[in-house]
């Protein structure tokens, strides 16, 4: 059934609020009153109900089945988290309440913080970037702003080949120039070439770790020491944090600052592309930069520190409105009381453990470029489509008529038409299975030359392949009303 | 499962890690627990809050406390909006397609530009990146902005342009006098910023500032921190804003501490390709029939890396769809009414305030939010007033602690939820404070 | 995809909850401890919120479109209702709280009682039936307790040939014997032959009004009179209230009890077959007959009587345990609220003109065996049919194809192969509009003699039309393992 | 719309009511008002009750405080179970018939009966519906009730009794001595109804009594009040139980006041078509693929009419959702470590009571709920308890105002929810208020 845009339904005069008459009072708007329509649609709430669930329908999610993305880490989100956020404790409170009125707000961003810094090893955490991407840019911004402290200019931030593109895209928007860091062919940073591309214009070394390859750095020790040497900071993006959660802490690895996706390591929902949340965890050299607000214990209870003053007198500044995403924090830390320490070691090993199931039950029917273990995703190349006239694409979209989400395609860079499977821990046996199975078959028919099967794919969706390009050729970005002229002439 | 990869144990796959860093006991925190006991701790703590709901409660100052709709938080709820992730694969995720294209659409609308992204983490950070995008687009890098702009808006553009190497000419905070931005403009300046209504609550028609810079070769970027008031005064569009930067928690979405809120970002058509942020597109799928995919994506960083207009991947997907709800529940009837009544509200309480002994309203104009002068420090007034059961609105202080001229100004909101009664209780509270 | 029973997951050793340790304490069970597993799987939480995600994913409902099942009254279920019965203050009190701890929880008992009251013009009403049939239990109970009082012994109750089925069942479960009134060729009950049954054997007459048909009983006035003069009840089945609510007092037509469905006329929601709610409002002749508990005004507030004592000395006794259905009191109450006596005036009107606006829209294809203009509902027959070797199954089911849930079929039995059809007041011109629409098009398919089609409809469910024969001959009513010896055969 | 159906007004459509009878003013009752103004008003009603949840709270006598995790609620709320109806249309609503049949088996399992209905409207009705059923398969009409049985149950079973002229012979109640059952069935009696844990808290082996009632061609009727406890005792079916009348509000659904709950109703294979209530059954489609229907519809009021074996048309169906999701996450090992939780601290509470000077738990078996003699009026015990923040438990009284020899009774719950602090805040308090 087709769901039309709420702005061709039937409409006239509705509203699908009932909202109270306003009191008797002296207009004071001045003389800046708006005039005429704004072009809203007024529906009833029964039709306005039943159109977004219709929507909902034509969506895929963690609810309704396995969500393979490599690197995006769609893990289940508890429905407690959700209730805990509601809390109008939580959820009806002002961020610029009086202090008195909103300790236990506080004291959520301070457990937070702990278990963060417990869990990374680091001393320091900066709560209110908004997301991973927010994330890398306060943790650049800090080490611009402590390698600016002590009076030095480096410019440069080497970046893996592999890494996800918000880290050039972040070093770029602080200001540094970038530079790519070879991969060798074990999947890993080439540690030579990395050596020689340090020197004293090198601010910051971006790395993810584990890495988009869903391998470990195995020199990681080494890459840091070298870093460090050179004098410039060591920047780990921690989106692929969940798969070493509770079993290694990056500050042991040498790590200078890391952001954290609640959203993937700690199960907040990803909400069809966020609301997140990326704290950032650093090390006493770069902890005195960390962003405004900062909360710290007073004599009163918690404090709130806004200014760069006193104990934040190096602070580099704010990154957004008030006081990071609350509500995120709160299922976050629900999540973690849930598993506790123990409970989070199991995550991480669980994570590892079925996505080497999946390795291990595709290594044979597809291409695996490097040799495992992996950790928490299994990486393949489009080696095994060569000649079938299949690609990476076409198994993507044939995998959504088997009832699955794709994984990720084409990324990392590194390998050819690469796709990347990320199972993590939520998932069962069963389900492994089922789609491993799955996998093998569609590769089978790719050997077999069903290409004409595989172009046509997807067809049991609400729709088949979108045209992409000519949407990006003649953007259509909003709903328009039709012309005056041509309903005119109807 | 360990026979089929062939590894003795779980941890025999954890090889690669360097011996020294790997721990084999669990860390120094709490063990699990389960949902009774998490929901009781939990509870513990928002217990030591005090919800705003729970008492008169008038504060804004770029966060208001609005009715959300039940349908609203019933919907966002739904698995299959909720667990989803960016739509990549527009084939099974049209749901979430359909209902961006609509929230641009809303934004667009409202503001009266041409087009919006799919929304940004906030208000705040908008702002910036309207700076930013004012920057790519005319090739300069010197922006003023206006003394109205909330203070968070302002220091979040001063730290992102500290580290882009951008300059930054701001006016004085003040509450009264009217500044002077077009003399600010030079020919090196990439845009203006103002607000409206602005921090202090006062609604200006820039059409005279778009003119002025516009002459200049500079953009005009409009904030709006109260996405409400856009149902009552003139909107952006129509005075000549090239961006608009908007905070849209008001439409959809509970105040939360302030986090997390969803930021608005429209512009016009002409400037789409140096807009920041996720943007959905119409098209068509195999079969001829309409359908939505994500597009322009190489402005993203993920097809362009280092050369992207932003860093930013995500946007504030379920806090647009709350948006999107609500304002569709709304409609014009409903939006332009509930500015009616937020404005009344306001003006009401404005009236009970005012006859308070020793407090002057400073505004000419305002929406649903006013500044107060007060005979003492405003910070000490609402701690007096916390003490009452009132929670009395923000001191300019806590914004501004470093402007001992604003200390005794009170910025006051009311909005839909604020009963007659909380204003009356709130004006008696205040004269007995004051006293 | 299918969805397996939950019993045949993969399941070993699993849980979905996670229980805290009990603490030690001496064992007090006694002798009778389970011995031995009970068989129920274990499953974790994230294959769980999947497994029934997707079983929802199979259901028709009010939230995904129109669902005209005449009699039934699925009408929009608003949201603000189910925010306000999860209150702590109302979903977590327990019935034998201290009444000084639960004031707010009978005042809303109060107050529903009250509009309930003012909308149908009575004097009392008993709160505690669970749902419609049970208030109709309620209701006949009641008037064999007053019979009873005056020492009459009649054991006879008439029946409109029309009325539902509960009505005849829930006679005889009161040990009553039931009789048939039959309907005249208006589609009216016949009041010359009601007169000609009435007599001192009669203790009541069971009527709907508006009747299943959909009609208003225009010589209602007539009816009560002669039921009253004959020394018997009047007994209205309230299911079609929602016709004439804040239009027309049940009282004013002489009717002595009803029962009032909140999920039909009040918009709790339908839950898939319940829970409902049933309050049953009485004429003063019957109001001391009132089943307990009562909650009364007192000297401290609300008081609870729970005993046939003081003035409730002749209650009739106890229907289930505790209150009633508080969580449906209180959306029934948040329903009302939100209409007002305005609001609910309007909700007869629409619900009438939507009916009205189907009927003149499909009377011409379809065949209407009366007159209108109907009420709530709009009922055909399947006259339309004839020769076609379509019946009303087939339309219903090839309805489904279209995207809509059918309409009542085969009730009210007085027309054959009847449709009974009822859009309710929350459903748009719009969605009417296409439903005549598809229906028109059905008919003319009929004609048309595409047989074929209607007799495979549907094809586009989740299943197609179910064997119900077979499952009535060898009932399997739950999942049982597989035998052992079949397993270990394998 | 009117145009097209041919007549002036909406009024005009509802000339066949009678003048007399038509109101053209509204009622005299408020008019609409607004979802912020109607939710203040509930609010501002349930702020006038004490939740349970609020302070330490020990009530169960047939009602009981568990935790439902928030999987179960946010389930229950999708919009395509809750806004379904009865399933009538098998193909479009397989989603609702299929938990039911898993509701079915899972009710079956934990009673170790054969087969179970699709719900009850509360544990009450179906044990008055048991007694019917136990009538139409003996074809007699006098039953037998204990004294253990909750007395809103047999107070319900009487008075459906009365009216359909069934004869019921009830034991009295006493929390101490054990009844001899057997020896008040004659070849008249129809059935034997048994509580288990009884109402005041006692554990039975009813083997004995099942045989001496088959005996006599009479059914054993055993009711359970907590299911809960069936994850820990003896399942009726293993002790001879013909039907199994039950509350599964513990599993899945909050207090809520007593309602809306669940009855759980089960028996064996051989009476199944004597047994009220619906029934899902598994069948195949035209395609031969498994299904499910509702079934043995010839049972029901719909189609027989007077002959039905009950006038019930809706079952408790979300409820009965609600309890088999939550059945579904405990499984095997949650279920019977619900259970083992439970009696845990149930036992624990009575220690802690039973140190009380004056107090005797009069229990020599228990589940999680005791019954306690105290030395004055157990009903102003427990409202001076109320003075202190604890809600202390249900006096028998509250159930028999007319046995003056049980008013010193006081039953006790205690539940998973119930932390140590709280037992230990009860048991000082009630010293306090002993003294």
């Amino acid at each position: 059934i087709e769901e039309p845009l709420l702005f061709e339904r039937d409409s006239e005069g509705r509203c699908g609020v009932d909202l109270p008459a306003p009191p008797k009072a002296k207009n004071r708007l001045g003389t800046n009153a708006r005039k005429g329509r704004i072009g809203l649609p007024g529906i009833s709430e029964p039709e306005i109900v039943r159109h977004f669930t219709r929507l909902s329908q034509k969506n895929y999610a963690i609810d309704t089945g396995l969500y393979p993305l490599g690197s995006c880490t769609m893990k289940h989100n508890p429905r407690l988290n959700e209730k805990m956020a509601r809390l109008a404790g939580f959820a009806d409170i002002h961020p610029l309440q009086p202090v008195s009125t909103v300790q236990g707000a506080l004291a959520v961003i301070d457990q937070l913080a702990h278990w963060l810094k417990v869990l990374t090893g680091m001393p320091a955490v900066a709560m209110s970037p908004a997301a991973g991407a927010h994330g890398e840019l306060c943790g650049m911004m800090a080490i611009r702003a402590a390698h600016q402290a002590k009076g030095e200019t480096r410019n440069k931030v080497l970046v893996a080949e592999s890494a996800h593109g918000t880290n050039p895209a972040t070093a770029a928007a602080c200001g540094f120039t970038v530079e790519a860091v070879p991969a060798n062919a074990r999947g890993r940073v080439d540690l030579a070439a990395l050596k020689a591309q340090l020197g004293p214009d090198v601010a910051a070394v971006m790395l993810t770790n584990p890495n988009t390859c869903g391998l470990f750095e195995t020199e990681i020790r080494e890459i840091s020491d070298a870093v460090h040497a050179a004098g410039a900071y060591f920047y780990c993006d921690g989106a692929n944090f969940n798969a070493i959660v509770g079993r290694v802490r990056p500050a042991d690895l040498g790590v200078d600052v890391m952001h954290i996706n609640l959203h993937k390591t700690f199960s907040t929902p990803h909400g069809g592309g966020g609301p997140g949340a990326g704290p950032v965890v650093l090390a006493a050299a770069l902890a005195p930069f960390a962003p405004l607000p900062w909360v710290v214990h007073g004599k009163n209870g918690f404090e709130v520190l806004e200014k760069a003053e006193g104990a934040a007198t190096q602070a580099l500044g704010r990154l957004k409105g008030f006081h990071g995403q609350m509500g995120m924090f709160v299922r976050a830390l629900a999540y973690m009381m849930s598993h506790g320490a123990d409970g989070l070691r199991q995550v991480a090993s669980d994570a590892v453990l079925n996505a080497n199931y999946v390795l291990a039950g595709l290594k044979d029917d597809l291409t695996a470029p490097f040799e495992g273990p992996c950790m928490h995703e299994a990486l393949f190349d489009d080696r095994f489509l060569k000649d079938t006239g299949v690609t990476t694409l076409d198994v993507a979209k044939a995998l959504i008529d088997e009832g699955f989400h794709p994984m990720t395609m084409y990324f990392p860079l590194v390998v050819h038409g690469a796709l990347l499977i990320e199972p993590t821990e939520t998932e069962s046996k069963a389900t492994l299975d089922r789609f491993i199975g799955v996998l093998k078959a569609l590769a089978a028919e790719a050997r077999e030359g069903k290409v004409d099967k595989f172009r046509a794919a997807p067809t049991l969706t609400p729709r088949r392949r979108l045209d992409e390009t000519s949407a990006a050729r003649q953007p259509v970005l909003r709903w328009k009303p039709e012309e005056p002229a041509r309903t005119a002439a109807e | 499962m360990l026979v089929a990869i062939g590894v003795p144990s779980v941890d025999a796959l954890f090889r690669d890690v360097p011996k020294a860093a790997w721990r084999d006991e669990p860390f120094d925190l709490p063990p699990h627990q389960g949902e009774l006991e998490v929901e009781r701790a939990l509870a513990r703590l928002a217990a030591q809050n005090v919800p705003a709901g729970s008492v008169p409660s008038f504060l804004g100052a770029g966060a208001y406390r609005h009715h959300v709709p039940a349908t609203v938080d019933h919907i966002i709820q739904r698995g299959e909006f909720m667990t989803s992730y960016t739509p990549y694969q527009p084939e099974v995720t049209q749901g979430t397609l359909q209902y961006l294209f609509e929230f641009q659409t809303q934004v667009a609308l409202i503001t009266g530009m041409d087009v919006a992204n799919a929304s940004m983490y906030d208000g705040a950070s908008a702002t910036a990146e309207a700076v930013m995008m004012a920057n790519r687009v005319t090739r300069r890098s010197r922006a003023v902005l206006s003394g109205g702009l909330h203070p968070h808006y302002r220091e979040t553009t001063e730290t992102n342009a500290r580290f882009a190497g951008v300059t930054i000419v701001a006016a004085d905070p003040h509450p009264e006098a009217d500044e002077d931005l077009a003399a600010l403009i030079d020919d090196k300046t990439s845009c203006v910023v103002v607000q409206n209504p602005d921090f202090f609550g006062r609604i200006r028609d820039y059409s005279a500032l778009a003119a002025a810079a516009h002459a200049k070769g500079a953009l005009l970027v409009v904030v709006v921190s109260e996405i409400v008031s856009l149902g009552a005064i003139t909107p952006p569009g129509e005075m000549g804003a090239d961006i608009v930067a908007a905070e849209g928690q008001s439409i959809g979405n509970p105040l939360t501490f302030g986090g997390p809120h969803v930021g608005l970002f429209a512009t016009r058509d002409k400037y789409v390709r140096q807009m920041p942020g996720r943007l959905v597109g119409q098209t068509v799928d195999a079969d001829g029939r309409r359908g939505w995919v994500l597009t322009l994506s190489t402005r993203e960083q993920h097809i362009r890396r280092e050369k992207a207009t932003s860093n930013i991947c995500t946007n504030s997907g379920l806090c647009a769809l709350a948006f999107t709800i609500h304002m569709s529940l709304l409609g014009e009837i409903g939006f332009t009414g509930l500015a009616e009544i937020n404005h009344a509200h306001a003006s009401l309480l404005a009236e009970k305030l005012e006859s308070v002994p020793g407090v002057t309203v400073l505004n000419d104009s305002f929406f649903n939010e006013f500044t107060m002068a007060l005979p003492k420090p405003a910070a000490d007034v609402v701690e007096a007033l916390v003490g009452h059961g009132v929670l009395a609105g923000v001191p300019v202080s806590r914004l501004y602690p470093d402007r001992p001229e604003l200390k005794n100004l009170l910025l006051v909101a009311a909005t839909e939820t604020n009963t007659e009664a909380d204003m009356d209780t709130f004006a008696a509270k205040l004269q007995e404070v004051l006293r």
